[in-house]
């Protein structure tokens, strides 16, 4: 499991980086001219009020824009040097290497087990082993672990087997967050993954994501100023002005707090009392 | 020639309905009828339902027709009612144009249809493929007048396919060049009329044809009937003879059929 | 890296053949259908003309156009849906919405239904025929006609309805319930609206079935071939009469083409505006 | 307390009122539409009991062959025979429906979508006849040349799975609609393949509209008749293979009724009655297997 | 509109009141042994770990429970002085006076017009006017007020008539918020109403909630403890003991915060970082 090393080197350039990025649903512009680069290894938030496109502009970054009828995306986003937007990526490779986490929790309709071993053998990470019941073993194993990892092990230990839409919903959220890590992506796209969480349940996906830091790009949208606060490398801050969403200010954690250089970056987190 | 308006002049006004059930064979032949009747009487209306001969028989028993169509004679124990011919309609034997047999005794056709000859190359001039048997369904009066005509026994043909109504058999024939099986003539007449691969074997040295069941030489026929229970209302009873009389024969040969008075054609005028 | 880790040859594999086979079957699907409609076009289309959409028919059908039975068929079908829709909504209501109250009652009635949909057409038209035309006196009618179609195409309504049904979110129950909104209010305004797609499907196959019926009519809704002037006239449907002209009647093939060409436009049309008025409910409520 | 407004406690009364009778019309609709399954079984009894008083049922089952103006009513070959066109129909339906739902709600280009569900809706109206007429000029002659007389069991299921694949497709295109967008995400998300994406996820979350699809094709490719009627071949005989020809006890109703008076009919009549009893048969097996399925997922119902 | 004044007069006796309830989900108890009054006109903020059923304890409070099957409550609650779980409570009335907000959005699939006037309608809180036209202003205006009131008109007004479930996820939520508040309740349950929610609107929301204090009276669960301090007037806190759900400690703000009694509830409210 632990022999995929990240190849979170700091190399100069961006591991992942939206240009003149537009995304419009039908003929409303949800967002448009957004340039942003994100280095690898680096943890980024997203900000902003409600409705600026935070959602939207991460769902391009997969390509899970493609599933949203009449959904259309302008511009280019370069991962590892290609621009994927191309119609020529292959979206299974790419959703594998980026992985994601969506504001409302959205575990298979299957047990917890289920929900967890599906992509584990769908992506073969797990070597087949001699019998079926080492293999077994093994899936367990890495079950147990990312269950570990986001705190639920021991709430859901003893309904492993029972369907996954009766956990409550920070149960469901910590789920489907074991889910996406369980693929070890290069890239975690965190769409306010703590906003159905209690602070325990939050601090451990905080610690959680620090604990990745080294290895996983990850780009997070949150509503706690807080919260960014505490684990952002560099915040980007969007805007809606006009009715369309736009990226106002991006800079690192310390520079967006203290001295930001954008008039509504300042109100913003003066204001937010997250 | 159209019958004029006043063919029908006993000076009564008639009026209401007529309803006709039974035998599909009979009923496009009873629509036009009862479309000429009304227009003769306009306070009348024929209404003509289908349902099978049994059907027809039935309804007229327990009331809910005025009319009944057969298309077979009535057996013995169906002595409650009155039989009305009105035409007569006979069975050919068909096979697909293809097949060279110009001719089938009748020990032939015993022997195909109880499954004693099963290929075509033991009968004179055949092909070498082998029979399909086409027989009618239990019950079906093409069947009956069949099998009286050839003494058969029904369980004891061999079929390889079993029909219903006319147009199946002549659409299964003209699909299977090693097909045989029996038709009504007119229907068959009709689709050889039409260009389809069918022909009509003769029964007894006479070849089949509307001409010759009219002139009674072609053996293998059956009557259509109407029939009806007791005394009928007068409206009926002005239908049943209309349906019996001369007015109505060009609409029996439209219909393929054989009109019952095969002597000498009244004239149509009155 | 975890290029390496490309998803194993089979499920691609499996991915291709999946997509394969559904194009396969697209395909082959539609040549079915082509081969059975280019029959129908080629043998029919020369029949029609607006006289035969607008004249009585004469010899048996041979002459002459389907003017009445397109008239007998709408009527037919108008009749089999008034009483089939309601009722049908209604079932389907009682069995996704209240099976926990009336849990009995909901299976008997399920199971009943999946039975009604596997009675052969002749069964219900030979009922047809005992229960309305007899029993209740209604007789040879388009209204006789009407009430045993909508036996037949009940159990597709209902169980369609009551799937779209089902599939409806919880939360919205949820919602609808604590706002204290009465459950006809939910149902009407929420959840039905929500369950269009269903809906439509089971109107759909419905629809299709009732037109395409002819042994439950040939004892119900009768053969006369004339105008009808009440829902209680006999009247023959169109079905009734393709099958007729193809069945009974020698040389009456080209015209059953015709009329089967002319049933098939109808129920494009009637599909078209079932889909436009059910989507315009769904939108509008 | 809350002093409410007239309107308003007006309102909250018409409301129980209008439940109220909502709940008592549904029930009554439910029971109209239980109630119609009674009577027709009522009727089929009916006229199928003076053959089952004069004859008993023990011969239907024991003789040899059909001739029921000779004295023999051996239904077994025909009841064979209609479960084997209808397996068949079904066997062959069920997967073509299921791809063809897939293609429409999934993955096809909207430009073919569309088209091809009109297809699909107007294949669900071609009435039985033109199916059997096309049958017994096109396919059975084709038939026929591999292997005669055409007319067969092979005919029968090609042609009634052809006019099952609408229910089996538009039902399945209904289920798999109302499939929560969230699936799909999550499943893209974790790039799953389509594969494990539907055999895994969506499959079995339509499950129950999947099987209601399956349960109402079979029961109409038993209850179809005119169609099975032209290209069967109507021969009372076990099939010793898919190109003999076979009847469906609903072919043999339509062939015989037409003609039958007296006991004939009401034998007739007892293969209808066998013909129901094959389908309620259906019918609990088909519960029995969806019940089995049934997860305690939770599920949200009203109250009552 | 506003003839309907709260009786929120500071009597003794609380507003709502549970007694000893317990819920299960079929065999599993979520929580047991629960009493806890709510006086008229407080806030009560309900906090504690994910799972600890805190949401399964509001669904009581207006009978929500009913609608999940295999759900069992014991126990009473009384409201106003009567036991809303017996039988011949009118749930209708009952949610009309009580109303909630859910954890996750869940506008109707209608237009976000009608999500609001259906209710309106139904409850007959609009007086019928001489004319359709007045009608239909009357009903305008009610919406025009609560969705200001929600901070949601500025970003929807133009879109009124479009499909509510193409909101982003904080617009759903507020819409929300709006849809309960538009009955004017006497009791807001609110679960979670914050957690989809940017600073900007929560502050929004929070404000609301306290300008609704004097007249609803709101039990609120929130996993953001500021959030709760800022506004709660009491505090409650859940917590899992052996598998099940209990209320381990209830008192004002002020309490809880500085002097709390149980060492779990210390450890929670210091530990938070919410
Ligand atoms: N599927 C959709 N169809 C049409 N419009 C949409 C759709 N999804 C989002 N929008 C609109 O696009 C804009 C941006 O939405 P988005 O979900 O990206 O906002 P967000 O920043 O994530 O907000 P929040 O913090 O509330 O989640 C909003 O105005 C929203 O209403
Ligand atoms: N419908 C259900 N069926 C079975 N168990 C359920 C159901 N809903 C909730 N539970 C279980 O009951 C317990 C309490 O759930 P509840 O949703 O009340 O928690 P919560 O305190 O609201 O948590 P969160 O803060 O994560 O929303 C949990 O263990 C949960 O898994
Ligand atoms: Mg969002
Ligand atoms: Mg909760």
């Amino acid at each position: 499991m632990t022999t995929m090393m990240s190849a979170a080197t700091t190399c100069t350039q961006p591991l992942l980086e939206a240009k003149h990025l537009q995304l419009s649903y039908g003929q409303q512009v949800a967002f448009h001219d957004v340039s942003l680069p994100i280095a690898s290894g680096e943890i980024m938030a997203i900000v902003g009020p409600s409705g600026c496109g935070k959602s939207s502009f991460l769902s391009c970054l997969n390509r899970m824009s493609d599933l949203v009828p009449h959904c259309h995306v302008q511009g280019e986003i370069h991962f590892n040097g290609t621009n994927i937007l191309s119609p020529r990526t292959d979206t299974l490779l790419l959703r594998r290497r980026i992985g994601m986490i969506f504001q409302k929790p959205n575990p298979f309709p299957l047990s917890v087990w289920e929900n967890l071993a599906l992509p584990l053998r769908e992506h073969g990470l797990v070597k087949s082993q001699t019998s079926r019941r080492a293999f077994r073993q093994a899936i367990h194993q890495a079950i147990e672990a990312v269950l570990r990892d986001v705190g639920l092990w021991e709430e859901v230990k003893n309904r492993l087997h029972s369907s996954a839409l009766a956990l409550s919903g920070g149960q469901q959220q910590r789920l489907c967050i074991a889910r996406a890590l369980i693929l070890q992506p290069e890239v975690l796209l965190l769409d306010e993954p703590c906003s159905a969480l209690d602070p325990l349940a939050s601090a451990v996906v905080e610690e959680l994501m620090l604990r990745l830091r080294p290895r996983y790009t990850q780009v997070v949208i949150t509503h706690n100023l807080a919260q960014a606060k505490r684990i952002a490398d560099r915040i980007a801050v969007f805007w809606v002005q006009q009715h369309k969403g736009q990226l106002i200010e991006v800079g690192s954690t310390q520079q967006i707090f203290n001295a930001p250089t954008h008039e509504l970056t300042a109100a913003y987190v003066s204001g937010g009392k997250g | 020639a159209k019958p004029p308006q006043a063919a029908n002049s006993e000076g009564i006004k008639l009026q209401g309905n007529i309803v006709l059930t039974g035998s599909s064979t009979v009923a496009p032949l009873a629509i036009e009828m009862g479309k000429r009747f009304e227009e003769q009487h306009p306070q009348v209306r024929v209404d003509v339902q289908t349902g099978g001969s049994s059907r027809g028989l039935a309804d007229t028993r327990n009331g809910s027709a005025d009319i009944g169509m057969v298309s077979r004679s009535l057996k013995p124990e169906e002595g409650d009612l009155t039989a009305h011919a009105i035409a007569r309609d006979g069975i050919a034997i068909i096979l697909h144009s293809e097949n060279p047999v110009a001719e089938l005794s009748p020990e032939q056709v015993v022997d195909i249809y109880q499954g004693q000859l099963t290929q075509w190359s033991d009968v004179a001039g055949g092909p070498t493929s082998p029979i399909t048997v086409v027989n009618k369904a239990e019950g079906r009066s093409t069947l009956d007048v069949f099998l009286k005509h050839f003494d058969l026994k029904n369980s004891e043909i061999q079929a390889q396919v079993i029909i219903g109504d006319n147009e199946q058999g002549i659409k299964t024939v003209t699909g299977n060049p090693n097909a045989i099986g029996y038709v009504s003539i007119g229907a068959a007449e009709h689709s050889i009329g039409r260009g389809e691969p069918l022909k009509m074997l003769p029964l007894d040295g006479v070849s089949p044809s509307t001409t010759t069941l009219q002139d009674g030489t072609f053996p293998l026929a059956r009557t259509l009937n109407l029939v009806t229970q007791g005394a009928s209302e007068p409206t009926a009873q002005a239908f049943l003879q209309f349906a019996q009389s001369p007015q109505v024969q060009d609409l029996i040969e439209q219909q393929n059929f054989v009109p019952i008075e095969s002597a000498p054609l009244a004239p149509s005028t009155p | 890296m975890s290029i390496s880790q490309r998803p194993g040859l089979t499920v691609t594999a499996l991915d291709r053949l999946l997509g394969f086979a559904m194009a396969a079957t697209v395909i082959a699907v539609g040549l079915g259908f082509c081969w059975i409609l280019g029959a129908i076009v080629a043998q029919g289309l020369g029949q029609i003309s607006l006289a035969f959409l607008l004249a009585e028919p004469s010899n048996a059908g041979r002459e002459g156009g389907i003017a009445p039975m397109l008239v007998s068929t709408l009527l037919i079908l108008g009749v089999c849906l008034a009483i089939a829709l309601p009722l049908g909504l209604g079932t389907a209501l009682l069995l996704a919405e209240f099976t926990i109250t009336d849990q009995r009652l909901g299976r008997l009635v399920r199971r009943s239904l999946d039975f009604l949909a596997g009675v052969p057409s002749i069964v219900f038209g030979l009922f047809g025929n005992a229960f309305f035309s007899q029993v209740l006196g209604l007789g040879f009618s388009i209204l006789s006609g009407g009430l045993t179609l909508a036996c037949m195409v009940l159990p597709l309504l209902i169980r369609t309805t009551e799937e779209g049904l089902r599939a409806v979110p919880p939360s919205y129950r949820q919602g609808a319930a604590a706002l204290g909104l009465s459950q006809t209010t939910t149902l009407f305004k929420i959840i039905l609206p929500a369950a269009v797609p269903g809906l439509i499907a089971g109107l759909v196959l419905g629809m299709g079935r009732a037109l395409a019926e002819t042994a439950a009519l040939i004892f119900t809704s009768g053969y006369v071939d004339r105008f009808p002037r009440s829902l209680m006239d006999s009247g023959r449907a169109l079905s009734i009469h393709i099958f007729d002209l193809s069945m009974n009647i020698p040389g009456g093939d080209a015209r059953a083409a015709a009329s089967a060409l002319v049933l098939l436009t109808l129920l494009l049309l009637l599909n078209l505006l079932a889909g436009a008025l059910a989507q315009r409910w769904a939108n509008s409520s | 307390m809350q002093t409410f407004e007239m309107s308003q406690l007006s309102s909250l009364r018409r409301a129980h009122r209008r439940d109220r009778i909502l709940r008592h019309s549904l029930r009554l609709l439910g029971s109209i539409t239980g109630l119609l399954v009674l009577l027709i079984t009522l009727f089929v009894l009916q006229e199928a009991w003076p053959a089952l008083q004069n004859l008993g049922f023990i011969r239907f089952w024991t003789d040899g062959s059909w001739h029921p103006l000779e004295g023999s009513f051996g239904l077994m070959p025909m009841v064979l025979g209609s479960g084997l066109i209808a397996l068949g129909a079904t066997a062959i339906a069920t997967p073509l429906g299921l791809l063809s739902a897939l293609f429409c709600q999934c993955y096809g280009p909207p430009l073919l979508v569309v088209p091809y569900r009109r297809l699909l809706e107007l294949l669900a109206g071609i009435p039985s006849v033109v199916y059997g007429f096309w049958g017994l000029v096109v396919l059975v002659p084709q038939i026929n040349r591999l292997h005669p007389p055409g007319q067969s069991l092979l005919a029968g299921t090609l042609i009634l799975s052809l006019m099952i694949l609408p229910t089996v497709a538009l039902l399945a295109i209904a289920s798999l609609a109302q499939i929560p967008s969230s699936y799909w995400q999550g499943a893209a998300a974790l790039s799953l393949s389509r594969w494990t994406t539907l055999t895994r996820i969506i499959l079995p979350s339509a499950r129950s509209g999947l099987f209601t699809a399956v349960v109402l094709a079979t029961g109409r490719a038993l209850g179809e008749t005119m169609a099975v009627l032209m290209v069967c071949g109507n021969v009372v005989q076990v099939p010793s293979s898919v190109f003999d020809p076979v009847r469906s006890l609903t072919a043999n109703i339509a062939l015989e009724m037409a003609y039958a008076t007296g006991d004939h009919r009401a034998v007739l009549f007892v293969s209808g009655l066998v013909l129901l009893a094959i389908v309620a048969g259906l019918v609990v097996m088909a519960e029995g297997i969806s019940n089995q399925g049934m997860s305690s997922e939770s599920v949200i119902v009203h109250e009552r």
